[in-house]
C-alpha cells in the first residue's frame, strides 16, 4: 500500500502574471512511485505550475503539504533539498564543463581534513556511479565535457543530477521533443526504474501516445484552471482532447476547405546549415502544416526562405518565377511579399518597450511615409484600423505591448505582416503559450486569409493544431522531408503525423 | 613702526641688488661666435650668467659658470650616451632632444634618446632606465620627472659603475650619486622673472602662480624665488596658487577657473612656456587680453610669436639647448676622467617685447 | 484626483534631469557671489559660450550609439588623432577647409571601424571600442612622435570670429541629430534597432548597417569636437583627448541616456552637458579646487545610475 | 603524453603568435633573454600579474572590473602619504602602508562588489564610476602632483634580492599560487566558472550567484591594492598616474591567455602567460628602439585580433557542430 501513499497535494494553487491568472486555484494530488502526466495546450500553465513547485517562481496564493507537512520553496535550493527536482524543457547544464561538475554543481563534495579543497576524484567516482545507476554508465564519461554531448545524453545527464540527491519527486518537462524513437525508450525505461524506486514522477506532455504508455494518471489544465484527473486505464484520447480544449475538435477548427489555387512558394533542393535538399510547395488558399521534432531544422527551412539564414543551395521559385538568392535578404522577401510571424515572439517577433503603433508600423515605414518623416496620426489612425480588424483587447495604441497578454501580442505581430499585403504568410508556432479562446481567433484569421486567396506555411509541434488547421503536411526529419499527408487522401491523425515525423531517413518513397 | 623700518630696509636692499642683477642681464644676449677648437664649434654665451645676482637667503655653494669648461679634447668619439628626458610631448624637451641629436653628430657619438609616454612619469622613467642597462651605455645624461622618485633607477646605474650628468632637475635623493648637476639656476629663473615683471608693472598688484609638477625640484625652486620675489613687494597680493603640471590643456582650464573664481587679476606668472601659452589663451579666449599680464619661463618660437603679438608679457629662457650643451661638454670631461664641479649654472635671457626680433632669430637656423 | 497626481509624477519621471539642471543653477546661484550676478554677465556667458558647447557635443556622441543599445569608449582619442590630422593637414597645405574634411573624414574611419567590429563581426561594443580608443591613442602618438602643432591662426579665425561659433555649431548639431534620430524614417528604425535587432532583421531593416551609421555618426561629432577644441586651445597635443570620454559618459547618464537599447534621448545629451557645466563651475565657487573635477564626475556616473534606477522603480510602481 | 598534447591543443592560435614575436625579439636584440633583462621583464610583470588575478575572475563571470586602475593609484598614494605623515619609518610604518594600501583596494572592491552583485546594477558601468572617482580622488589628494621618496625598508618589498631574485617577484608568485589554488581548488572557483558558463543553471543549482559576484570583485579590489604596494615600492613615488593604463594591460593579459570575453572558459594560468608575454613586449619593443607609443597601438591591436579571431572561430565551430550533430543522424 506504501505505493499508494499521497506525496504532495496541491491546494488551490495560484499564480497571476500582469495581464493574465497564469494558474488558477488549481488543486490535485501526486502519489509516490507514480507517473503523474500533466496535460494541456501551450500555454494551458503548466510550466508555470511546476516552476511553482520547484521553487522558481513565487507562490501567489494556495499552499502544498509534502510528505506530510505544509511546505512552500523559498527558491531552487530549498526545494531541492526538501527532495523536489526538475528537468527543464530547454536543458540548463553547463556546456563547458565536465559532467561531473555538472552533477555536483552547487553542492560540490569537498575533502574534510585540512583546507577544505574541492575533492575532484570524489566527485568523479560519484557521478559515475550515479550514471551507472541509471544504466547510461558505458557511452557517459564523469569527466566528458557536457557540450561534446548529444542533446539525448544531455538529458540523461540532467535527469542524474536531479535524482542525485535524496529525491522524492521528479518533474520532467516535455523530455521527449527531442528525442529519437529508440531514445525516447531509453528514458521511459530510466522512469519505470525511478518508478520502482518510489518516486513521484510529473511528466509534462502534450503527445498523446506517450500519455498512454508511460503514464499512471493524468491531470489536464486548460487556460491556468484544473479540468480534472482521469486514471489512464479508464480513460481514451478523445476524452482527453475534449478535457484539454473544452470543445470537440471541430468547434476549435472550423476551417473552411477550399480548392488550392496556384503554386504560390516552391522550393528545389533548398540546401542551408541544418537541412538539405528540402522540395515543398505552397499553394494559394492553402495551410500547409509541418511537422517534426524539435531540431528537425523547420525553423531553419522557414528563416532560409525569408532570407534570414543564408542559403547554401538549391531554388526558391515565387509563383513560377525563380528568386535570385544572391544577397537575398529579409527585406527581399518582404519586396517578394513574403511574411514571417517568427515562433519566439519576444526575442524576434516585437519590439516589447515600444507602443501597439510602434509595432505595428516598422516593416511599412518608408511606404507608409514616403517623405522620410514619420507623422504620428497617420501612424496611430493605421494602428487603430488593424487593432479593430484583429479585435486586440485594447483600445489604446500607444500601450506598451509588453504588459499584453500572450494572445494579444500575437495579434499584434500578426497584425505587423497582415499592413504589408503580402501573400505568403510563414507562421512559425502561431498559437504557443495563448489562451483557447485567443487560439481559436488566430485559426480563423488564418482561415479568412487563406480564403482570400493567401498561403500559409505553418510550423508548429502540437499534434491537434497541425492536424486540425493543414490542408497539407509535411514532416521533417533531421534536416529533410521525411514525409507527406494530404488532406483526403491520407487520414490526419496523431499517429500518422508521428509515424512520418519519427521515420529515419531514405524510406521516404 | 618698528615693522614698517624692517619693511623699508629689506625694499632698500632688494632694488640696489636687483639694478645689478638685471643691469647685467640688460645687454640683448647675441650669440657670439667664439675661437673654433678643431672639431667642437658651438656658440658660446658671451654674457656673465645672471646667476651671479646673490640669493638673499640660502647660500648656494660657488657654482661655476658653463663657459669655464675646458673642451678641447673630445673623449666622447665613439662612446653611446643615453639621455633621459620628461616626456616627448613638451617644447622644451622637444627642444633639448633635437640639440643633444645635433651635439652627438658634432661629438660623433652615439645618443638614444628615451622619454615616457605619459608626460612626467616616474614609474615610466625607471621602467626605461632599468631597460636601457640591457646593453649599458658609456654614460647617462638624465632629467628626473621626479627628484626623489628616479632613486631605485640611480642606484641600479650606481652599482653598474656608469657615471651619470644630471640636467635641468636635480636629483635630491641623498642615497644615490651622480657626477655632476648641469641647469640654470632655477631659483634664481623664479625670482628674477617674477622681480623683472614686477619692476615693470609697478608696485601694485594681483598676481596668480601656475605650478609646474609638484615633485619635480625644477618647478620647487621656481616657485620659491617667485614667492621669494612676491614677499619682497608688499603690495603685490598672491591670490592663487594652482597645479597644472607643465600641461598647456590642464593650464588653460586652471586659468579659466580663476578668472571665473576671481575677478581682478593683473599678473600671472607660470612657470613654464606651456603653461603661459595655456593661460594666455584662456585669457584671449574670456575677452580679457591685456588687461592680464602672463610672464613665464622658457622659450620657442611660438612663446616668441606670442610675446610679438601681446599674448606674453615677457619670458626668462632657461635655454634647454645651452643646459644640453653644458651637459654634453661636462660629459666629455667626466669620459676623459677629468675632475668636474658638482654644479654647473648655464645662463637665462629675459626675452621681452623689446629684444624678441632678435632673440627669435635663433630658431630660424 | 488619482489620475491627476499620477501625471504629476510622470512629468517628474520625463523631466527629471531639466529640474536636476534648474535645482544645481538656484544652489549654486544662491551661495556663491559671482556664479550668477545680473550685472556679472560675462561669468555665465563665458561659461555658455566656451565650456557648454563641448560638453553637449561630447554628450551628443556618447548618446547617439547609446540609441543602438551600444557605447564609444574610442571619445576620447578620436578627439586627439582627428583634431592632429586636421592641424597636420592645416600645416603641410595651409586650407582649413581640406583639414576640416579630413578631421572629420578621420572621425568616421574610427566610429566605421567601431561599427564594423560591433555590429558585423559581434565584437561586444565596451570591448571593441576600449581597445580602438587605445589605438587610437597610440597612433596619434606616433604620427605626432610626441610633438604638437600650433600657429594655425587662419583656421582659428573661423571659429574665433565670433565668440558664439561654439555654440552656434554645437546647437546646430543638436537640432539636426534630433530630427534625424526623432522625426525621420531612419531614426524610427534606429530606435528599432536599439530595441530590438532581430526584430528589426525580420521587419526587413538593416539592423547592422543601422548600427554602423550609429557609431559613424558618433565618430563625426567627435572630430567636430575636436576641431572646435583645437582652435579654441591654438595647440593640436596628442594627449589632448584624455579625459574626454569620462566626461561624454558622466554628461550622457547625468542626462537620462541609458544603456539599454531605445531609451536614450538626443535631448537627455543637450540637459547632460548643461548639468555638467553648471556642477563643474559651481563646484570651483564653493570653494572645491579645479583638481576635484574628475573625483565630482565619478560621482555624478554613480550617482545618474542609482537616480535611473529610482525612477524605473517608480515608473514600474505607477504601470 | 596526451596531458602535452592537451596542454599544447590548449593554447590558441594567437598565442602561436605572440610567442614568434617573442622569439623574433630574442634574435633581434642581443641578450634579449639573459640573465638581467628577464629579471627585468619579470620584475614589470609582477604589479601587472597580481592585479589580472581579479581581472580574470570578473572576465570569468562574463564581466570585466574597470576600476583596477584606479583602485592601485589612490592606494598607493594614501600609503604614499601615511608613510610621508609618518616621518621616521620603522618596520611597524611599512606594514600599516601595506595595510592601508590592502584596505582602500578591498573598500573599493566591496563597494564594486555591492553594486553589482548585491543591488545588480551594470557591470560595467559601476565600475567605470568607481574608476573616475578612485583616479579623482588621486589627483585631489595630491593636489595633481607627486609623493615620491619612500623609506630603503619600504622599497626593499620590491627592489630587495632575496636569493638573487627580486622580491617583488617572489611576492607575486606567492600572490599567484595562492590565486591558482583558489580558482581551481574551492568551491567558490568552481562557482565562478558555472555562473561564467550560464548563470540560469548555477542559480537554478543552488549557487548564490549574488555571494559569489560580491566576493570576486572584493577580491578584484583586494588583489589591486596588493598591486599597489608592489608598485608603490618598485617606483619610489605615487600619484594620479600610477596605475594609469592597467586595467587596459590587465584586459590584455587575461584575453591575450585565452580566456573567453564571454565567462566561463579559460582560466589564471593562460592570464598569467599573457602577463609575462605583454611585459615582454613593452620590453622588447623598447629595446628594439621603437618608441613605445607603438607598444599602446600593437596592444590594441593584439587585443582586438585576438578576440575577432575567438569569435570568427567560435562561429565556425558553431556551424561545424551544428552540422556534426544531424548529419549523425
Amino acid at each position: 500500500m506504501e505505493q499508494q501513499q499521497v506525496l504532495l497535494e496541491i491546494k488551490n494553487l495560484t499564480k497571476v502574471f500582469p495581464g493574465v491568472v497564469a494558474v488558477d486555484h488549481v488543486s490535485f494530488d501526486i502519489r509516490r512511485g507514480e507517473v503523474h502526466v500533466l496535460i494541456g495546450e501551450n500555454g494551458a500553465g503548466k510550466s508555470t505550475l511546476v516552476k511553482m513547485l520547484a521553487g522558481i517562481n513565487g507562490i501567489d496564493e494556495g499552499e502544498l503539504i509534502f510528505d506530510g507537512e505544509r511546505f512552500k520553496p523559498a527558491d531552487v535550493l530549498d526545494a531541492q533539498n526538501h527532495g523536489i527536482n526538475m528537468v527543464h524543457q530547454e536543458l540548463s547544464l553547463m556546456p563547458n564543463r565536465t559532467v561531473a561538475q555538472n552533477i555536483f554543481v552547487g553542492r560540490e563534495p569537498v575533502k574534510e581534513k585540512g583546507l577544505k579543497w574541492v575533492d575532484l576524484k570524489k566527485m568523479n567516482e560519484e557521478s559515475q556511479k550515479l550514471l551507472d545507476g541509471l544504466g547510461v554508465g558505458e557511452n557517459i564519461r564523469a569527466d566528458a565535457w557536457v557540450k561534446d554531448l548529444s542533446i539525448a545524453l544531455q538529458q540523461m545527464v540532467e535527469v542524474a543530477k536531479a535524482t542525485s540527491t535524496e529525491n522524492k519527486l521528479l518533474i520532467l518537462d516535455e523530455p521527449t521533443s527531442s528525442l529519437t524513437t529508440p531514445e525516447i525508450k531509453a528514458l521511459f525505461e530510466i522512469i519505470q526504474r525511478l518508478k520502482e524506486r518510489g518516486l513521484g514522477i510529473i511528466y509534462i506532455s502534450h503527445r498523446m501516445n506517450e500519455i498512454f504508455e508511460v503514464g499512471d494518471r493524468i491531470t489536464v489544465m486548460r487556460d491556468g484552471k484544473y479540468v480534472g484527473t482521469r486514471e489512464v486505464k479508464n480513460t481514451n484520447v478523445d476524452e482527453v482532447i475534449n478535457m484539454m480544449i473544452g470543445r470537440n475538435i471541430g468547434q476549435l477548427f472550423d476551417r473552411k476547405w477550399n480548392k488550392p489555387g496556384k503554386v504560390l512558394l516552391e522550393t528545389k533542393g533548398l540546401t542551408g546549415l541544418r537541412f538539405r535538399n528540402v522540395n515543398l510547395k505552397v499553394h494559394a488558399g492553402e495551410i500547409v502544416g509541418v511537422a517534426g521534432l524539435v531540431g528537425a531544422g523547420r525553423t531553419e527551412v522557414a528563416k532560409a526562405i525569408f532570407g534570414f539564414d543564408p542559403i547554401e543551395g538549391g531554388q526558391l521559385f515565387r509563383e513560377g518565377e525563380e528568386v535570385s538568392l544572391k544577397g537575398y535578404t529579409p527585406k527581399k522577401a518582404i519586396e517578394k511579399g513574403i511574411a514571417y510571424l517568427s515562433e519566439d515572439r519576444k526575442q524576434e517577433g516585437l519590439f516589447l518597450d515600444f507602443t501597439i503603433s510602434d509595432n505595428i508600423v516598422p516593416v511599412m515605414l518608408s511606404k507608409l511615409f514616403p517623405n522620410g518623416f514619420v507623422n504620428n496620426r497617420k501612424k496611430v489612425q493605421v494602428a487603430d484600423e488593424y487593432i479593430k480588424k484583429l479585435s486586440v483587447a485594447t483600445t489604446d495604441s500607444e500601450k506598451i505591448v509588453g504588459s499584453l497578454s500572450g494572445g494579444n501580442q500575437q495579434k499584434v505581430a500578426l497584425a505587423k505582416w497582415l499592413l504589408t499585403k503580402a501573400d505568403l504568410f510563414i507562421f512559425d508556432e502561431p498559437t504557443r503559450g495563448i489562451d483557447i479562446g485567443a487560439k481559436a481567433e488566430i485559426y480563423s484569421l488564418m482561415d479568412e486569409l487563406v480564403r482570400e486567396g493567401a498561403g500559409i506555411l505553418m510550423i508548429s509541434s502540437e499534434m491537434t493544431e497541425v492536424c486540425g488547421v493543414s490542408d497539407r503536411i509535411y514532416a521533417m526529419h533531421d534536416g529533410e522531408i521525411s514525409g507527406e499527408l494530404i488532406r483526403g487522401k491520407d487520414e490526419f491523425s496523431e499517429d500518422n503525423v508521428l509515424s512520418i515525423m519519427l521515420k529515419k531517413r531514405g524510406s521516404h518513397e | 613702526m618698528k615693522k614698517k623700518l624692517l619693511g623699508v630696509l629689506l625694499t632698500a636692499v632688494v632694488t640696489t641688488s636687483l639694478l645689478a642683477g638685471c643691469g647685467s642681464s640688460e645687454e640683448p644676449a647675441a650669440p657670439a661666435a667664439q675661437e673654433e677648437p678643431e672639431n667642437v664649434e658651438e656658440a658660446e654665451e658671451e654674457t656673465e650668467a645672471a646667476g651671479e645676482v646673490a640669493e638673499p637667503e640660502e647660500a648656494t655653494e660657488e657654482a661655476a659658470t658653463s663657459e669655464g669648461i675646458d673642451t678641447s679634447e673630445n673623449y666622447l668619439e665613439g662612446k653611446k650616451i643615453v639621455v633621459l628626458l620628461k616626456s616627448y610631448t613638451h617644447m622644451f624637451w622637444v627642444e633639448a632632444a633635437n640639440e643633444a641629436e645635433m651635439l652627438a653628430d658634432q661629438y660623433g657619438c652615439e645618443v638614444e634618446i628615451l622619454a615616457p609616454t605619459v608626460a612626467n612619469s616616474n614609474e615610466e622613467q625607471i621602467e626605461l632606465l632599468e631597460n636601457s642597462l640591457v646593453s649599458p651605455p658609456d654614460l647617462y645624461i638624465i632629467v628626473p620627472a621626479d627628484s626623489q622618485g628616479i632613486a631605485p633607477a640611480i642606484a641600479e646605474i650606481n652599482n653598474e659603475g656608469i657615471p651619470i650628468v644630471n640636467v635641468n632637475t636635480q636629483i635630491t635623493d641623498e642615497s644615490v650619486s651622480y657626477d655632476s648637476y648641469v641647469s640654470a639656476n632655477q631659483y634664481d629663473l623664479g625670482y628674477t622673472t617674477v622681480s623683472t615683471a614686477i619692476e615693470k608693472l609697478g608696485e601694485e598688484g594681483k598676481a596668480i602662480v601656475i605650478f609646474g609638477k609638484p615633485g619635480a625640484q625644477t618647478y620647487m625652486e621656481r616657485d620659491e624665488g617667485a614667492s621669494a620675489a612676491f614677499a619682497e613687494h608688499a603690495g603685490w597680493e598672491v591670490l592663487d596658487n594652482q597645479v597644472a603640471n607643465g600641461d598647456r590643456n590642464e593650464a588653460m582650464t586652471v586659468m579659466q577657473t580663476l578668472m571665473t573664481k576671481y575677478s581682478d587679476i593683473d599678473l600671472v606668472y607660470a612657470e613654464d612656456g606651456e603653461m603661459a601659452l595655456g593661460a594666455a589663451e584662456a585669457i584671449k579666449a574670456a575677452g580679457k587680453e591685456g588687461e592680464i599680464k602672463v610672464v613665464g619661463d622658457n622659450s620657442s618660437v611660438e612663446i616668441c610669436d606670442a610675446i610679438k603679438s601681446g599674448a606674453l608679457y615677457m619670458v626668462y629662457d632657461d635655454a634647454a639647448w645651452s643646459q644640453m650643451e653644458t651637459g654634453f661638454k661636462v660629459a666629455n670631461l667626466v669620459l676623459g676622467g677629468q675632475s668636474v664641479e658638482d654644479t654647473y649654472y648655464s645662463p637665462i635671457y629675459l626675452v621681452d617685447s623689446d629684444n624678441v626680433e632678435e632673440y627669435s632669430k635663433r630658431y630660424d637656423e | 484626483m488619482k489620475a491627476e497626481k499620477l501625471n504629476l509624477k510622470l512629468l517628474f519621471i520625463k523631466g527629471s534631469r531639466v529640474v536636476v539642471l534648474l535645482v544645481l543653477f538656484i544652489v549654486f546661484s544662491v551661495f556663491t557671489e559671482n556664479f550668477f550676478r545680473f550685472d556679472n554677465w560675462s561669468n555665465i556667458g563665458n561659461i555658455l559660450l566656451q565650456e557648454a558647447p563641448f560638453y553637449m557635443m561630447l554628450a551628443l556622441a556618447m548618446v547617439i550609439p547609446m540609441i543602438v543599445g551600444g557605447l564609444d569608449l574610442s571619445v576620447g582619442s578620436n578627439i586627439s588623432l582627428s583634431s592632429f590630422v586636421c592641424a597636420m593637414v592645416i600645416r603641410e597645405t595651409e586650407n582649413p577647409l581640406l583639414a576640416i574634411i579630413a578631421g572629420l573624414m578621420v572621425g568616421c574611419l574610427i566610429g566605421t571601424l567601431n561599427g564594423y567590429m560591433i555590429a558585423k563581426i559581434g565584437v561586444p561594443p565596451f570591448v571593441a571600442t576600449y581597445s580602438m580608443d587605445w589605438i587610437a591613442k597610440g597612433a596619434v602618438l606616433v604620427i605626432s612622435k610626441g610633438g604638437q602643432i600650433t600657429g594655425f591662426n587662419s583656421f582659428r579665425a573661423i571659429f574665433n570670429s565670433w565668440r558664439g561659433t561654439y555654440l552656434l555649431i554645437s546647437l546646430v548639431f543638436m537640432v539636426l541629430a534630433w530630427i534625424l534620430y526623432t522625426k525621420t524614417v531612419f531614426g524610427k528604425r534606429t530606435y528599432c534597432v536599439g530595441c530590438n535587432a532581430e526584430a528589426a532583421r525580420i521587419s526587413g531593416m538593416k539592423s547592422a548597417q543601422i548600427r554602423i551609421l550609429a557609431y559613424l555618426a558618433s565618430g563625426f561629432v567627435a572630430a567636430m569636437t575636436g576641431m572646435m577644441y583645437i582652435s579654441k586651445l591654438g595647440a593640436a597635443e596628442p594627449t589632448l583627448g584624455g579625459a574626454f570620454t569620462m566626461e561624454a559618459i558622466a554628461a550622457a547618464l547625468i542626462g537620462g541616456a541609458s544603456f539599454v537599447g531605445a531609451k536614450s534621448k538626443i535631448s537627455n545629451a543637450l540637459v547632460g552637458g548643461l548639468i555638467i557645466v553648471v556642477l563643474n563651475n559651481g563646484l570651483i565657487h564653493i570653494g572645491v579646487p579645479g583638481v576635484w573635477q574628475d573625483c565630482a564626475q565619478g560621482v555624478i556616473i554613480i550617482a545618474a545610475i542609482l537616480l535611473e534606477r529610482l525612477l524605473e522603480k517608480m515608473q514600474t510602481e505607477r504601470s | 603524453m596526451n596531458k602535452v598534447k592537451n596542454f599544447l591543443k590548449g593554447i590558441s592560435g594567437s598565442s602561436w603568435a605572440g610567442i614568434a614575436l617573442i622569439i623574433f625579439f630574442a634574435v633581434a636584440i642581443d641578450n634579449y633573454l639573459g640573465s638581467r633583462n628577464l629579471m627585468n621583464i619579470l620584475r614589470s610583470t609582477s604589479a601587472l600579474v597580481v592585479v589580472s588575478v581579479g581581472m580574470t575572475m570578473a572576465i570569468l563571470l562574463g564581466e570585466i572590473d574597470m576600476s583596477v586602475g584606479g583602485v592601485i593609484t589612490i592606494s598607493a598614494t594614501l600609503a604614499g602619504m601615511y608613510m610621508q605623515a609618518a616621518g621616521t619609518v620603522t618596520v611597524g610604518t611599512v606594514v600599516i602602508a601595506v595595510i592601508i594600501c590592502c584596505l582602500v583596494g578591498l573598500a573599493f572592491g566591496l563597494f564594486n562588489g555591492f553594486m553589482i552583485g548585491i543591488k545588480k546594477f551594470n557591470f560595467w558601468l559601476v565600475t567605470f564610476g568607481s574608476m573616475s572617482i578612485s583616479f579623482g580622488l588621486a589627483k585631489g589628494v595630491t593636489n595633481g602632483g607627486v609623493i615620491s621618496g619612500f623609506d630603503k625598508k619600504f622599497q626593499w618589498i620590491s627592489t630587495g634580492r632575496v636569493l638573487g631574485i627580486s622580491t617583488c617577484i617572489i611576492w607575486a608568485v606567492i600572490i599567484c599560487i595562492i590565486s591558482v589554488l583558489i580558482l581551481y581548488k574551492t568551491r567558490f572557483g568552481l562557482h565562478i566558472y558555472a555562473i561564467g558558463d550560464s548563470e540560469v543553471c548555477a542559480a537554478n543549482s543552488g549557487i548564490n550567484v549574488r555571494k559569489t559576484r560580491f566576493w570576486v570583485y572584493a577580491l578584484s579590489g583586494l588583489t589591486a591594492g596588493l598591486a599597489a604596494v608592489l608598485l608603490l615600492a618598485r617606483t619610489n613615488s605615487a600619484g594620479a598616474t600610477i596605475g594609469e593604463g592597467y586595467e587596459f594591460s590587465a584586459i590584455a593579459a587575461v584575453v591575450i591567455g585565452g580566456t573567453a570575453m564571454e565567462g566561463g572558459k579559460g582560466g589564471f594560468k593562460g592570464t598569467i602567460f599573457g602577463a609575462i608575454f605583454i611585459s615582454a613586449m613593452k620590453n622588447g619593443l623598447q629595446l628594439i628602439g621603437l618608441s613605445n607609443y607603438w607598444q599602446q597601438v600593437l596592444l590594441g591591436v593584439v587585443i582586438i585580433a585576438i578576440i575577432l579571431y575567438d569569435v570568427i572561430n567560435a562561429r565556425v565551430r558553431f556551424k561545424k557542430s551544428l552540422r556534426r550533430v544531424y548529419s549523425e543522424g
